[in-house]
C-alpha cells in the first residue's frame, strides 16, 4: 500500500519548515528515544560507548545512559550475538550493533540456530526482542570484506525479520519499530546513505515493519528496490521523466515480512517491473521478489521482470572498478529503456 | 597500561584455595587466580567433610534416580522405534548436574548441551512433558517441535538444551550480563562438554564473562570423549580448569562422579558469583556409561575402560558414602526407588496417550506478536 | 545439455550388469581414489578418522592413509575452514568436511571472507583448491539445528561453486571433479540419500561441474529441481504418467555455476515450470531459477514459473510435521497438477 | 585417561627459561609450560647481551626506515585525497615486525593484519608494488582489486594483510599443518593484534596448533588498544602471553619497541619451531603512534601517555643503542635515509603513472581455471 511518507530524495531541495537531519543522527535519536523510554532496552556492540560508533550512530549514548545501558564488548561477533539471545530470553531487549554486516558470519551460528529458532524450538514460548544492526553496501573504498550486502543470507531464515531504510525519515521509524518488535530484526543500514540527509519531524512517530513505500508515481514502468539503490532509482526516475518515461518507485523498506503486494499492485498498473539492489545479482533477493511479481501478476505483464544487481565478484578496491561493479542510476535508467524495449 | 578490572575477593580464593590447588602468580601482584587442581573424591579425603542436611541427602538421591530411569525409559521407547530422533544419554555423569543444581533457586538460570536430559532434571524438568517431548507430541516442553535437544522451561530458568556444541556459552555470558545489569543476584550455570572446550564460542564467551565480571559458573562436563575423539586429542594444555589461568578467573577440578565433590565446589562458586565475585570454571571428571548417541555403541572405547567407570556409578557411591556414614537407610531410598518408578512410567504413559501437533501448526510459533 | 547418465532412482530395479553401492560408498571411492592419485589432497575435520565421519563417508580412510592424509580436528568448525585455505594456499588441497551444514554458520567468515575471496582479493593469484563437504537436508528427526538446507547462502557468494549431487553416480563424479577443481567447491550431501543404492561403474569417471543432467523426458512440464528433491521428482513423475502426464525432470547438479540452459531448453519444448528445493521457499535458490526462466523463456511459457519449497519455519521435529514441511512426491505432483491448470 | 601429545623438548624450555619467568607445573608431571613473564628492554638487562652481525644491523635500520617513510608517504597523499580506502599505520610498531621477521627464510609464511604494511615490508614486500596497490593501480600487488588490506605476495610467503581482525590465525594454523604434512623446516608467522585476542578464531586457530605440535609463532602485537577500547577492557586474565600456559605452549612477553629484544625472542621460536618444538605464543608490547586509522584523531588517548612512547620510539632507540655500542656510524645510517627517502619517492612515482585496471576485469579473477 502507499503511504503518504514524504520522505525527499537525496539532494533534492527541501521546504522550509523541514528539520533535514543525517540518516545516522535519525538512527541515534530512535535508539535515544528508545532507551529513555524502555529501561529494558540495551545497546551493545564493538566500539559503540568512547567511540560512539564506527558510523557514529551511537555516539554520546553512553554519555548519557552510562556503561550498563551502551555496552563495550571484546572483538567477539559470536559473543555479541549471543548474549543478546541470553539477555533477550530472560527479559531483555538488546540492540547489538556489528560494525559491519560483512563480520555477521563469525556469528551466524548464534543468530540463525540459535536467535531465529529458539522460540519455534522452545514450541513458541521464548521471546526474544532482538535487533541486529548493521553497515553494510559498497562505494567508500573499503574492498571485498567490508563493502558486502547480504541481506539475502537473512531473509531466507524463518524467524528474522529484515529491514533495509533508505531515508532518515524512515531509518528513524522503523528502528523505532524494530526496537519494540518482540522478534529477531536484522536491521541494515547502507553505509553510503549515513551522511545524506533528509526530513525527521521533531514529533514521535513509527513506521510499521512489513510495509512497503512507494517512493514515486508512474505509470510506464515499475522499480522495486530498497535500501540505498531506491535513491538511485529515484534520481533514475528523474532523468527518465525528462525522456517522458514515468516510473513508479516501489522501497519494499522491510524485506520478511515482505510487502509484495505494493509491488503487484504497481505492476498490474505498469505492466512493467525492474527490480534493483545493489547485492550480488546471483542469489540475490531480486529472485525471490521477480518470482513473485511473475507468479501474481504474470497476465499482467508485457515484458519479464527484469533484475539489476552487482556483479559477480568480491567487491574490488580500485575505485573505477568499485562503483563500475554495481547498479548505479546510469545502469538503473538504461536497464529501463530496455524494460521498456522488451526487456532482458 | 593495562588497568585492572575488579577481582575476586581474597578471603574467597583464600577459602578455596585451602583444597589442595596450585597458585599461578603472574607479573601483576594484584591478580591472585586459585586453581583446584584435583579435589579428589571428598569421601577420600583427611578432613571430615561436612554433609548436606538429609533433605537435600533425599533430593539428591532422587534427583540422580530421575535423571537414570527416564532416560532408561528414553532408550527402551526408542529401541522399540515408538520414537525417534537423536538421543544423547547422561547416564554415568548424573552425579555432576545434581551436585551443581543442588543449590540453584528457580530464579537461577542454566544453559544446557545435547546431552540435557540430565541438567534439566536436576533444575526442576517435569518427566511427562519432557518424555512427550521426546516422543514428538503435543503436550511436550516444546509442544513437539524441538526434541530431546531443544527443552526448554524458561519458568523454572532453564534456557534450553542445544544442538550447537558450544553455542550455550555465549548465551549464558548474556544471561548472566542481564542478571548482573538488574543488580539482583541470581546466577547462571553453563553446562557444556569438553568437547566444546576448543570452540570459539567457548573462549568469547568466558572471556567476556570474565571481563565484565559476571556471575556465571562455567561447568565443563569432561566425559574424556566427544564423539571417538578424546579430550586430550582435542583440548590443548594441562586441562580445561587450567584455563581459569589465562582469564584470571577462579577454576576447579572436582571428580564428577562424586556428588558431594561437585556439590561443595558448586556451592563455593554460587557464592562468589552471588556476592559479585564473578565467573568460574569448574572442570568436572566424568564418564558417559552409553555411547555417543542412541546409535553408537562405542566400539573406540576399551572394554576395561568402561569397566573401571562402572565401578564408579555416582549412584552406586552415594548409596554407599550415606550408609558408611548413616546419613540415609536402606528405606528411604527404596521409597524413591518405587516412587521414580512410577513417575517415569506414568510420564511414558502421558506421553504416548498425548496426541502429534495438528499439521496446521507447522507455521505458527516461528514469529512473536 | 543430456548427459547420457543412466543413474536410477531408487527403488528402481537395476539391470543385471549394474554395480549397485550406496551414495555414501560412492563418495567413499571418490575420496579414496583421489587421496590414491594426488599426495597433495588431505582429508580434515570432525570424527572423519577413528569414527569414520558421522555418515560413514570416510570410514576406513584413516586405517589407509594415516593421521596425516586423515586429519581429525577438534570441534572447530572456523578453525576447519581456515586451516583448508592456509594448507590450499600453500599448496594443497584439502578436502574438508562439517558435519552438518548446519554447523557452518560458525565457519562463515573463513568460508566467505577468506577462501571465497582470497584469489579475487590478491589479484588473481592465489589458488585456493578447497572442497566443503557437509551434509543437508531433513527427514531423519534431528530437528532444526541439524537438518537445514543452505545452499542458497553459498551460492549467493561469487568465488564459490556449488554442488548437489541427487544419485549415487553423480556423487562419485561430481565430488571427483570438485577435488580436481581449483576453486572453493561447496559439496552438500543430502542425509536422507546416503543409503540409496544406484550404478556406479567400476571404472574410473568424472562428471564436469557445472552440467545439468535432464532425469527423465516428457512433454508436458517441466521440474527443476537438485539434491534429494530430484528423486521426489522422478516419483511424483512416475505417479503424474499414469494420468498422462509427461514430466521433464532436470537435476541441476551444480548450483553454480549454474547450467540454466538446459533448464531453458526444457521449458521451452513443454511450456510449464515447477522449480522444487528442500530449502525454505522464501530467499531460496528456486527464485534465481524461476526469474531466470521467466527472463530467457518469456515468450514460450503458458503459465508463470512454479515453486515449491519448505514452508517458513525452522524443521520441526515431531514426525508428521517434519515430513508435511519440506516438498514431497505428493505435494510435487500436486504441483504438476496446478501448473498444467495455469498454476499459481 | 588423558594421553599426552608430543612435547617441547627441555633443553629449548630451559633455553627460555633463563630469562625471568615463571613455571606453572600441572598435575602432569610430563608438561612443562614456561612463560617469559617479562624479557624487559634487552638493552637494560645486566648479561652481556649479544648483537646481530652487521649486515643484519643494517637491514633492521633500512626495513624500520622503509616502514616508516612508506607510510609517512601514504599518508601524505591520502591527505592530499589522491588516495582513499581504509589505511592504518604502522608507524610506531617497526620493531616488532622487523625483529620477528629478521631470521625468517623466504620460504617461511606470514599471515598479517588490516595494520599490514610493516609486516608485508618486513618480510621483503616492494614498496612500488604495495604503494600502486594503495593507489587502486593495475600495477600493485593485487592489480588493485584488494588495496591496503589484502597485500599479498605468495612468492615470498606473505599470506596476505586481513581485513577481518583474527581470521589470520586459523589461516596460519593450516599453513603450518602444511608445513608439518610437507616433513619441511619452514615456519609460519602468524601477526595479530590485542584486539583479536578476544575472537573465537585465535582460541580455535591456536588450540589447534598446540594439538597438533605445529611450527606457528603467534605474534600478538598488544599496542594496548581496538580502537578506543583498550586492550585490558577487552581481554581477561594477566596477559595475553600468559595464555600460553592453557594451551601448554611456550609464551613470552617481550618489549615490543626494542628490536634486539624482539629478534632474540623470535629466534628463540623459530629455532622451536623448526626443530619440532610446536608453536610459541609471544606478546609484544608497543604502541601506534597515530589513530586507528587514517581518519582517526585518537581523541581517546592522553596526550601524555602518547609522549611517553613517543620517548621509546623504536627507530630512535635502535639509533641509541648502536652507536652508543659503536656497532654502525652515522654515515651507515644517512646513507640507507638517503636510499629510502629515493625508494618511498619512486614507489609514489610508479604508482601514480599506472594505469588504473580496465572496466571490463570486474569479473576477472574471481575463479581459477
Ligand atoms: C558446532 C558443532 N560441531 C559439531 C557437532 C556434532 N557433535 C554433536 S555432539 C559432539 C561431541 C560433543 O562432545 P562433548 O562436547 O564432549 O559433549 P558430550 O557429547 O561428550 O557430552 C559433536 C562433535 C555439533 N553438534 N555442533
Ligand atoms: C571480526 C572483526 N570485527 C571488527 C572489526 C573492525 N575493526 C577493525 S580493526 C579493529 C581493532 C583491532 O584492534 P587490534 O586487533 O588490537 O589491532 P590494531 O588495530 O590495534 O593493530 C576493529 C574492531 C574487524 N575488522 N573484524
Ligand atoms: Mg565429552
Ligand atoms: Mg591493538
Amino acid at each position: 500500500m502507499t503511504t503518504t511518507t514524504t520522505a525527499p530524495a537525496v539532494r533534492e531541495q527541501a521546504p522550509e519548515e523541514e528539520r533535514l537531519i543525517f540518516l545516522n543522527q535519525a538512527l541515534r535519536e530512535a535508539l535515544d528515544e528508545e532507551l529513555e523510554r524502555d529501561p529494558t532496552v540495551f545497546a551493545i556492540g564493538e566500539e559503540i560507548g568512547i567511540w560512539g560508533g564506527a558510523y557514529k550512530v551511537t555516539e554520546g549514548l553512553l554519555e548519557k545512559y552510562g556503561p550498563t545501558r551502551v555496552i563495550d564488548t571484546p572483538i567477539s561477533e559470536a559473543l555479541i550475538a549471543g548474549a543478546a539471545v541470553g539477555a533477550a530470553i530472560t527479559g531483555w531487549r538488546p540492540v547489538a550493533e556489528f560494525m559491519y554486516v560483512d563480520f555477521m558470519g563469525i556469528a551466524m551460528d548464534q543468530i540463525v540456530n540459535q536467535a531465529a529458532k529458539n522460540r519455534y524450538m522452545f514450541g513458541g514460548k521464548a521471546t526474544l526482542p532482538i535487533v541486529y544492526r548493521a553497515a553494510m553496501g559498497a562505494g567508500i573504498g573499503n574492498a571485498a570484506q567490508h563493502m558486502q550486502s547480504l541481506e539475502a543470507w537473512f531473509a531466507h531464515v524463518p524467524g528474522l525479520k529484515v529491514v533495509t531504510p533508505a531515508t532518515p525519515y524512515d531509518a528513524k521509524g522503523l528502528l523505532k519499530s524494530a526496537i519494540r518488535d518482540n522478534n529477531v530484526v536484522v536491521f541494515l543500514e547502507h553505509k553510503g546513505i549515513y551522511a545524506n540527509r533528509g526530513h525527521v519531524p521533531e514529533a514521535e512517530y513509527l513506521i510499521p515493519l512489513g510495509q512497503a513505500d512507494v517512493k514515486r508515481i508512474g505509470s510506464d514502468a515499475t522499480i522495486v528496490s530498497y535500501s540505498r539503490q531506491v535513491l538511485f532509482a529515484l534520481e533514475a526516475a528523474e532523468q527518465l521523466s525528462q525522456e517522458g518515461i514515468e516510473v513508479e518507485v516501489v522501497d519494499l523498506r522491510t524485506l520478511y515480512p515482505m510487502d509484495i503486494d505494493s509491488a503487484i499492485a504497481s505492476v498490474q498498473k505498469t505492466n512493467r517491473a525492474l527490480v534493483v539492489h545493489e547485492a550480488v545479482q546471483f542469489g540475490g533477493l531480486g529472485g525471490e521478489i521477480a518470482s513473485q511479481i511473475q507468479e501474481k501478476a504474470f497476465d499482467y505483464l508485457d515484458a519479464p521482470v527484469m533484475r539489476l544487481g552487482a556483479l559477480h565478484s568480491p567487491v574490488p578496491f580500485s575505485e573505477p572498478l568499485e562503483v563500475a561493479s554495481f547498479p548505479s542510476v546510469e545502469t538503473i535508467a538504461a536497464s529501463v529503456r530496455k524494460l521498456l524495449e522488451g526487456g532482458v | 597500561m593495562r588497568q585492572r578490572r575488579e577481582l575476586p575477593d581474597e578471603a574467597i580464593s583464600d577459602k578455596i584455595a585451602s583444597a589442595q590447588f596450585m597458585t599461578m602468580t603472574t607479573s601483576s601482584r594484584r591478580q591472585r587466580v586459585t586453581l583446584m587442581a584435583s579435589r579428589k573424591s571428598s569421601t577420600g579425603s583427611k578432613r571430615k567433610v561436612q554433609r548436606p542436611p538429609r533433605e537435600k541427602l533425599l533430593w539428591m538421591y532422587r534427583t540422580m534416580m530421575r535423571i537414570r530411569r527416564f532416560e532408561e525409559a528414553a532408550e527402551d521407547a526408542f529401541r522399540n522405534a515408538r520414537m525417534r530422533g537423536a538421543l544423547h544419554f547422561y547416564i554415568g555423569e548424573e552425579a555432576t548436574a545434581t551436585g551443581v543444581c543442588a543449590d540453584l533457586r528457580t530464579d537461577d538460570y542454566i544453559t544446557s548441551t545435547h546431552r540435557g536430559h540430565g541438567h534439566c532434571i536436576a533444575k526442576g524438568g517435569q518427566l511427562n512433558k519432557m518424555m512427550a517431548e521426546l516422543f514428538g507430541r503435543v503436550t511436550g516442553y516444546c509442544g513437539g517441535k524441538g526434541g530431546s535437544m531443544h527443552i526448554a522451561d524458561l519458568d523454572i530458568g532453564i534456557l534450553g538444551a542445544n544442538g550447537i556444541v558450544g553455542a550455550g556459552i555465549p548465551i549464558a555470558a548474556g544471561a548472566g550480563l542481564g542478571v548482573k545489569l538488574s543488580g539482583e543476584d541470581g546466577v547462571v550455570v553453563c553446562f557444556f562438554g569438553d568437547g566444546a572446550g576448543p570452540t570459539g564460542a567457548f573462549h568469547e564467551g568466558v572471556n567476556f564473562a570474565a571481563v565484565k565480571n559476571l556471575p556465571v559458573i562455567f561447568v565443563c562436563e569432561n566425559n574424556h570423549y566427544g564423539m571417538a575423539t578424546t579430550s586430550a586429542n582435542s583440548n590443548a594444555g594441562p586441562s580445561i580448569a587450567a584455563r581459569a589461568v589465562a582469564y584470571g578467573i577462579h577454576g576447579a577440578s572436582v571428580d564428577g562422579n562424586d556428588v558431594f565433590a561437585v556439590h561443595a565446589v558448586a556451592l563455593e562458586a554460587i557464592d562468589r558469583a552471588r556476592n559479585g565475585g564473578g565467573p568460574t570454571l569448574i572442570e568436572a571428571d566424568t564418564y558417559r556409561f552409553k555411547g555417543h548417541t542412541v546409535h553408537d555403541m562405542a566400539a573406540y572405547r576399551a572394554k576395561k575402560e568402561l569397566e573401571e567407570w562402572l565401578k564408579k556409578d555416582p549412584i552406586e557411591r552415594f548409596k554407599k558414602t550415606v550408609s558408611t556414614e548413616k546419613l540415609l537407610d536402606a528405606e528411604d531410598m527404596t521409597g524413591i526407588d518405587s516412587e521414580v518408578e512410577r513417575e517415569v512410567a506414568d510420564a511414558v504413559e502421558f506421553a504416548e496417550a498425548s496426541p502429534y501437533p495438528e499439521l496446521d501448526s507447522i507455521e505458527q510459533g516461528v514469529y512473536a506478536d
